[in-house]
């Protein structure tokens, strides 16, 4: 249509550097922003917020952080789960300590525990790379799970070791638990993770960000041009757990309610999130986005048309879902290994040229 | 020819040597580098001319020897170091970060010169904004200079050989380097991007006082461009002077230029 | 040289307009026509990125593993279509590529490398045996080498695997990529020194690409030249070399009055005020 | 005496737990090194490759529902390498032709996906009950050594460590020997000169994962006897990290030492340490001792040392 | 653009679909099951889910439903995953036209999930023999129910048993009683009370812990080889069951001292380690075997119409049997609420009711075609745990037949109260729950 970017003209260095340079995008932008806050939260009902957008945007979130780590900086991390699993127990201890004092801040302290403990974690990937790396995270992933589910102070010495979300009021509005409007959750999850993307994407564009692609690219040639590899890698796990800890603070206090360390933090999480980005693309925030769409609403779609649709029994459902699933992860990857966002951009670069080829 | 004083010693190696696991890289080998000139490495393949290099901006580390840059004299250096210090280099087999664009890329390049923190990017707003800005400027001359600005936004991975080069050029000059080390600058390039290339080299060397090192296969472009020159075979030093005088070295001509040429 | 006249003999190979697009998007080659005599030797010409490597690879239909396409022309060996035969079935029938930077197998010896070449031969063990003493009759340096690990050998040594290796498939014609790359020019002189005793003495036909010009059209006896992806100019080697075109704009030379680059500045200043 | 005894069966049995690791891992190797894929359906390979072999001994099976017989179990194993390289064949044509040249992780990833797919089709087709595996491989510890030494050592663990060695010796006979495995070392060296010397990639690509496919078999076999043949089959992948990292992905030798010292350093550690920490220490015991070995060794223990080049 | 929008709309639609998706027909009574038939704890949940969906065709084909009303019955795959869960509980819980009327999530992890949720829905949640133990007492939790008995009466009335072999409680002392169990929070579940008893009784108590899968135990048989427990207990689940048998076969620990918990009491556990399982005990509520009236009802109008969910030789195995109960009571809970509120068109706030006065004796089972299948229960406003009465039962290998060895043990309720108390309290604290009362 009229999606063109003739005319618009840039006559300073800070409006080129604007993170929707072109107008119609900011437009697209805005209208999907306003949508969100002003549009969904009168319509949202239990299932739609529970089961349907909280989950998508938590998953976003810890897709978000996990992308600075791997699409960004380079570095294949499985310790998703248990980086969440510290965000977690974090601001469950932390409500615990300082039941006074604002959620939103403990949240933020409970990414600050996360940030210095994927630092380090972190550690080890000033020696090692690629997918020995990937490996040594899981080191992370199995003894910090392990030690959630072994020290008693981690969950208040509960019997079985689970621990439960407390009521929280967010300046007189109930934010978690049961009682919570599935409006109100919403709109609490959605300020958060508006907020840190807007973050995200002005560190990348941003000098730290420049650096952490420069290690990803090609880590010896930016050692040579001055970047400090220790730096680099090491604020790109501290930034990128810092988000994920915001995303397991959220998982476990607004979305889920009350976790199981080795169900809910378990190794297939690090992998979901691992598959969100991949899915929707490696170093890119909107991927985060695209891909914890794909990845929550998919099976939920498949279900639905499945059970729902066509009547099939919900075990063999199950099963046919699963395999769709891996199929569909194929097939994406064969069409474009780039992602999900990829294909977004492919997309708008053709609306570009419409309705003329050139 | 040009108007510099080139008496200063910016960069003196002193008998290093270099091995890999009892291969021995370079042995015993000493140069200087004077403030200002254009200083050439040359010789035959596996002479030990890109080790020297690296030796100098402190990513190999010398078994023996050491290095006096800007009057300090230390027998190793972290590369970052060196960056910091203001050795800026180019790589045989470009080492571009493909995935980020040409104004990226040579941004990166005045990472050293930025220090606004991780919370300042993250709000993107006053000092960081303006750190951003002001380094932003400076990367657009460099674009001009290279005559690179249509190529701004491009990823690099999609640009061809020639301007790749061009764009490793303009992030080490990005840096404003006080010694600009080139590794093989003119590989793999035609006629009109090698005239190309040396008239940016020179023009670096006159225009900003920039002192480089250069190792080059095409002795045309060597013998034109450099001041001094150094020659190295089986990582043994048999030659220094001026290219005159190179040329002229019997052990130059034996080892190097052999009898290939007609 | 033994003159052979290029157009007195039958084409063996035919290249003929052809396209190719990498990634579906970026075109590499527009239009590339040449013919490969048989027992020739055709040195293909010009600048990085001209399209040399691209132009071999398309017609050993190593192109698919880069996510290059040929989309237009046809490709032919001996008179048949030869465009969609996979790269073992054109082994198979004599085309073989010897590509740019050598590409041994490090972890395997000399002689493991060697036979990796007979991989697609079924003509029996001693056979490829007889092979494989030809081989190390014109490269005794390897002989010496067999064991050791190809890892370890030299840059020159590296190259004459390469070329061992393609003759052990016993090819009707090699295709040679850079074979002076990164080669101290003595090294160059005694690889193009063998390439030529093959062509003569086996009746190796070779399409060799190259930017070293001058040494290339001293050994070759046609040579294409390329430049943007298309053939600009083509011609007997001897004419090539004395061509003024050439020789300015491929060789850097004419003569005495070579530019220096030192001087270059001020004329390419000159010509931006122009343009 | 008798705690010097136990310390020795803790050995022996940390030992055979780790040739058991050490089978899957081989699989993971021998993929990697032919195509750079890490292949995270390794463990669902293994228990495909079971639920096959199940499936032609029982009558409550396809095999029988569609014959009327079931076969023995000499005809059955080489019944499902079939299978197996029938599966290799699948996966060349329909996932890795597709995937050429891609990054190490989208590989990954597709494997993953792959997983899944094999999860699904295993459930769908054979159902997700447990399913004894019972081919003769004696089951138990050994009446000879407990009656007669008191020494503790399971039979099947014992008939493990055999059929591994002789894999391995096969393996490396293969490897070494023959045409083929030549080929194979050629394009896990260099897969664009592999190509150019006429070895068909998909050709070895199909042979890699059917050989892996006939190693996953055996790990099948292995693990499927001694906890029936059912889902958590696929998690031994798992087990299997660690032993990969200590050994290094490319190394065949590396994989087997990788698994023992990984097998007996997690028992001592549960054993031994476990107690005074609260126990359930030996899976990240595994990932711990494996990073710190890597600390030191980043190639690991195999692998080559990586010279950094500019 | 327009393909676009027409893709949104659509898939807005198809998620949308289970909540428009209700018809206005005649009243159906919907019971929801979350099911795992998928995943590695699938081999459990299969006979589980079997059992659910077999009753209720069989309540459909011979009585047409609960008192006449149709039951329509609503499952949802969850693979024993908790976020799976979430989804279908908030998927299934408004189904037309009742909505759920009771929900058994048939998982620890979606129990303790859905705890908190069910007092706002107002959906009662009958985790039958899991969950969370001290949601017994009724006080805290209204909306929950774990009858007929709690892990922590279970770990009680094993401890009696092993009591009852050593010849009285006082001979506990001394002995070295272990417990292998399952590293998660249902697994966990007995330790409190089995330190309890270790302490009152003298006995030595020490666990180890197993964690998921559990295919690879060897250290642990291996401690218990070198340590020489008298008993062992053990808290297992899927595939962890069958391994620490075979381990524990293997390494000569005599069967008739190695006691599972209910949930490591079935037919998947033992088979595979044949012989060696022979007289290995675990804990029961229900009798096994496939003989009892209601069975041979299923068969008849269930299988033999082709609605089986299962294999027809598979009625009848432990955990199908479990099924059958948990069933059985849902609907005697809803048969009840019928009839204490009058209606035929009951709500799930209804029901809870019917369970909270919920009285099914031996008569009644005897009724339902389940003579002696299990005991009588009956819950009250302040226990929701019910009698909490536990057996032992112990697997015969050459008839491949579990059959009770033990009397069914009244819980030590001097041991269990307290930490139920304590547990409840806490929990109500923490979520500003004031227990009402009860009278």
């Amino acid at each position: 249509m009229f999606y063109r970017e003739n005319g618009q003209f840039k006559s300073s260095y800070s409006s080129d550097q604007a993170i929707f340079p072109i107008a119609q995008d900011r437009a697209f932008v805005i209208g999907i922003l306003l949508v969100a806050f002003c549009g969904v939260p009168f319509f949202i009902n239990e299932y739609w917020a529970n089961a349907i957008l909280i989950p998508l945007l938590v998953y976003a979130l810890a897709g978000l952080g996990l992308n600075i780590l791997t699409g960004y900086c380079g570095q294949v991390s499985l310790g998703t789960g248990a980086f969440m699993a510290v965000g977690a127990y974090a601001s469950f201890k932390l409500v615990g300590f300082f039941p006074e004092v604002n959620y939103l801040i403990l949240i933020f302290v409970s990414g600050l525990v996360t940030a210095a403990v994927g630092v380090v974690f972190g550690l080890p990937s000033l020696r090692i790379k690629g997918f020995y790396l990937a490996v040594a995270t899981l080191a992370a992933q199995f003894f910090l799970i392990w030690l959630f589910n072994k020290v008693g102070w981690f969950y208040d010495h509960s019997p079985t070791g689970m621990i439960t979300v407390r009521p929280i009021d967010f300046f007189g509005v109930r934010v978690t638990g049961p009682e919570a409007t599935p409006a109100a959750k919403y709109l609490f999850t959605l300020t958060i993770i508006a907020t840190l993307t807007l973050t995200a994407k002005n560190i990348v564009r941003g000098r730290v960000g420049r650096s952490w692609m420069a290690i990803r690219d090609m880590d010896i040639a930016a050692e040579l041009i001055g970047i400090k590899p220790l730096q680099a890698k090491l604020s790109a796990f501290a930034v990128s757990s810092f988000y994920i800890g915001v995303a397991g603070a959220l998982y476990f206090g607004v979305y889920l309610g009350s976790v199981e360390p080795l169900e809910a933090f378990d190794i297939n999480q690090s992998f979901y999130v691992l598959f969100i980005i991949i899915i929707g693309g490696l170093g890119s925030i909107l991927g985060a986005f695209l891909g914890a769409a794909f990845i929550v609403l998919l099976p939920i779609l498949m279900k639905n048309l499945m059970v729902g649709g066509f009547g099939v029994a919900s075990g063999t459902a199950g099963h046919v879902e699963i395999l769709l699933l891996g199929a569909l992860i194929i097939f994406f990857l064969i069409v474009e290994p780039h992602g999900l966002a990829r294909l977004w951009q492919i997309a708008k670069e053709k609306l570009r040229l419409w309705p003329f080829p050139h | 020819m040009t108007t510099h004083s080139r008496n200063e010693t910016l960069l003196e190696v002193e008998s290093i040597s270099l091995s890999f696991g009892g291969v021995h890289a370079l042995s015993d080998v000493s140069f200087d580098i004077r403030k200002g000139e254009v200083r050439s490495i040359i010789g035959p393949n596996g002479a030990g001319k890109s080790s020297m290099l690296n030796v100098i901006n402190g990513f190999y580390h010398p078994q023996e020897g050491s290095i006096t840059y800007q009057g300090k004299r230390r027998a190793q250096m972290k590369p970052h170091e060196a960056a910091l210090g203001g050795i800026a280099r180019t790589f045989q087999n470009i080492a571009l970060f493909r995935g980020m664009s040409t104004l990226d890329n040579i941004m990166t390049g005045r990472n050293t010169k930025m220090s606004k923190g991780l919370f300042w990017q993250a709000l993107h707003f006053g000092p960081a904004k303006r750190e951003e800005i002001e380094n932003r400027e400076f990367v657009e001359h460099v674009i001009d200079f290279l005559e690179i600005q249509t190529i701004r936004k491009t990823p690099v991975g999609r640009l061809p050989y020639g301007l790749q080069k061009r764009v490793e050029l303009g992030r080490a000059l990005a840096a404003e380097p006080t010694l600009l080390l080139l590794d093989e600058p003119m590989a793999g390039m035609n006629l009109e991007e090698k005239e190309d290339m040396s008239r940016f080299i020179l023009e670096t060397n006159e225009e900003f006082g920039t002192t480089i090192a250069l190792i080059e296969h095409d002795m045309g472009v060597v013998m034109d461009i450099s001041d001094r020159v150094v020659v190295l075979d089986y990582g043994r030093k048999i030659a220094e002077g001026t290219p005159e005088e190179v040329r002229a070295n019997q052990n130059v001509i034996d080892a190097y230029l052999g009898v290939s040429h007609d | 040289m033994s003159a052979v006249i290029q157009s007195e003999r039958e084409a063996l190979l035919s290249v003929n307009n052809i396209e190719v697009i990498y990634d579906h998007v970026i075109l590499v080659l527009r239009g590339v026509s040449l013919e490969v005599m048989k027992g020739g030797v055709v040195a293909l010409l010009g600048a990085n990125g001209a399209g040399k490597s691209t132009t071999l690879k398309a017609i050993s239909n190593l192109l698919g593993a880069e996510r290059g396409d040929v989309t237009k022309g046809s490709i032919t060996f001996q008179g048949e279509d030869v465009q969609s035969l996979s790269p073992n079935e054109l082994v198979r029938r004599g085309v073989i590529q010897v590509m740019e930077g050598r590409h041994c197998f490090e972890h395997l010896t000399v002689e493991e490398n060697l036979l990796t070449g007979a991989y697609t031969r079924t003509d029996g063990r001693s056979r490829v045996a007889e092979d494989l003493d030809l081989v190390y009759q014109y490269f005794p340096r390897l002989k010496e080498r067999r064991t050791s690990q190809a890892g370890y050998t030299s840059g020159g040594e590296q190259q004459m695997i390469a070329v061992g290796r393609a003759l052990m498939a016993r090819p009707a014609v090699i295709l040679l990529d850079e074979p002076s790359m990164g080669l101290a020019p003595q090294l160059v002189e005694e690889i193009f020194e063998i390439v030529k005793r093959l062509n003569e003495d086996e009746g190796v036909t070779f399409l060799l690409a190259e930017q070293n010009t001058m040494m290339a059209l001293r050994y070759s006896n046609y040579g294409y030249i390329l430049e943007n992806g298309r053939v600009v100019m083509d011609g007997e080697a001897s004419a090539l070399a004395e061509n003024e075109d050439v020789k300015e704009f491929y060789l850097g030379v004419s003569g005495d009055d070579r530019r220096s680059f030192r001087n270059v500045k001020a004329y390419r200043r000159r010509k931006r005020w122009l343009s | 005496m008798a705690f010097d005894l136990f310390l020795l069966e803790v050995v022996i049995s940390g030992l055979m737990t780790g040739v058991m690791y050490s089978l899957v891992a081989l699989g993971f190797v021998l993929i990697f090194k032919a195509s750079g894929v890490f292949n995270f359906a390794q463990g669902v390979l293994a228990l495909f490759a079971a639920l096959a072999l199940y499936d032609f001994l029982a009558e409550d099976g396809w095999f029988f529902a569609v014959f009327g017989f079931t076969l023995p179990v000499w005809l059955a194993i080489p019944a499902t390498a079939l299978i197996m390289i029938f599966l290799a064949w699948v996966i060349e044509r329909a996932v890795l032709r597709f995937l050429v040249k891609q990054e190490e992780i989208i590989l990954f990833m597709a494997t993953i996906g792959l997983a899944f797919v094999l999860e699904g089709l295993g459930d769908l087709l054979f159902g997700s009950d447990v399913k004894p595996l019972d081919i003769g491989i004696p089951q138990g510890a050994s009446d000879l050594l407990l009656d007669n030494f008191n020494l503790y050592v399971e039979k099947l663990e014992i008939v493990a460590a055999a059929t591994a060695a002789v894999l391995v010796t096969a393996l490396a006979i293969f490897f070494q020997k023959t045409r083929v495995g030549r080929a194979l070392r050629a394009v896990a060296d260099d897969h664009q000169a592999a190509l150019s010397v006429g070895i068909s990639l998909n050709k070895i690509w199909v042979i890699v994962w059917s050989v892996s496919g006939i190693v996953a078999l055996v790990a099948g076999i292995m693990w499927g006897s001694k906890s029936g043949v059912q889902f958590s089959l696929s998690l031994i992948a798992l087990k299997a990290l660690p032993v990969l990292i200590l050994g290094g992905f490319t190394s065949v030798p590396g994989a087997i030492v990788g698994g023992l010292i990984i097998g007996v350093g997690e028992k001592l550690a549960e054993v031994y340490v476990g107690p005074l920490v609260g126990g359930a220490i030996e899976n990240w015991f595994a990932y711990v001792l494996a990073l710190g070995f890597l600390l030191f060794r980043p190639q690991g223990l195999f692998g080559e040392r990586i010279i950094e080049r500019v | 653009m327009n393909l676009r929008k027409l893709t949104g709309v659509a898939v807005a639609a198809v998620l949308a679909l289970p909540m428009f998706a209700s018809h206005a027909n005649a009243y159906e009574l919907v019971i929801p099951t979350l099911d795992y038939r998928t995943g590695p704890y699938a081999p459990n949940g299969i006979p589980l889910a079997n059992a659910y969906s077999d009753y209720i065709n069989l309540l459909n084909e011979r009585d047409g439903g609960i008192e006449g009303v149709k039951i329509k019955h609503v499952d949802c795959e969850t693979g024993y995953n908790t976020k799976k869960g979430v989804e279908c509980y908030e998927n299934i819980k408004n189904t037309a036209p009742s909505r759920a009327l009771a929900i058994q999530p048939f998982s620890t992890g979606i129990t303790y999930q859905l705890i908190p949720k069910s007092a706002v829905d107002e959906i009662p949640i009958f985790s039958m023999g899991y969950g969370r133990t001290s949601a017994a007492n009724g006080k805290v939790f209204p909306w929950v129910f774990n009858f007929p008995a709690t892990y922590w009466s279970q770990a009680t009335a094993l401890v009696q048993y092993i009591a009852d072999q050593e010849g009285g409680m006082a001979s506990l002392k001394g002995k070295k009683i272990y417990l292998v169990y399952h590293n998660s929070a249902y697994g966990k579940e007995p330790i409190r009370t089995l330190e309890a008893l270790a302490e009152k009784y003298g006995f030595e108590y020490r666990g180890l812990p197993v964690d998921h899968p559990g295919q690879e135990q060897k250290a642990t048989w291996l401690q218990i080889r070198k340590e020489r427990p008298d008993w062992v207990l053990m808290w297992g689940w899927g595939v962890m069951n069958q391994v620490a048998i075979k381990e524990a076969a293997s390494i000569r620990f005599p069967m008739d001292r190695f006691i599972g918990v209910w949930w490591s009491g079935s037919e998947n556990d033992v088979l595979p380690a044949g012989e060696a399982a022979d007289g290995y005990l675990s804990g029961a509520f229900h009798a096994a075997g496939g003989d009892f009236a209601l069975h041979d009802d299923i068969r008849k109008y269930v299988y033999d119409k082709g609605m089986g969910a299962g294999d027809r030789d598979r009625i009848g195995e432990v955990l199908y049997n479990r099924g059958l109960v948990a069933v059985m009571w849902t609907v005697e809970a809803i048969r009840n609420a019928m009839k204490i509120h009058g209606t035929k068109e009951v709500t799930p706030a209804m029901v809870r009711d019917g369970f909270e006065s919920l009285e099914v004796d031996e008569a009644r089972l005897a009724e339902l075609g389940l003579k002696d299948f299990t005991y009588g229960i009956k819950i009250t406003c302040e226990n929701h745990e019910g009698p909490g009465r536990v057996a032992v039962q112990q697997w015969d290998a050459k008839a491949k037949k579990w059959s009770m060895v033990s009397k069914f043990y009244e819980p030590l309720r001097e041991i269990t109260a307290p930490l139920i108390e304590a547990d409840s309290m806490a929990y109500a604290k923490e979520n500003n729950v004031t227990p009402r009362t009860c009278s």
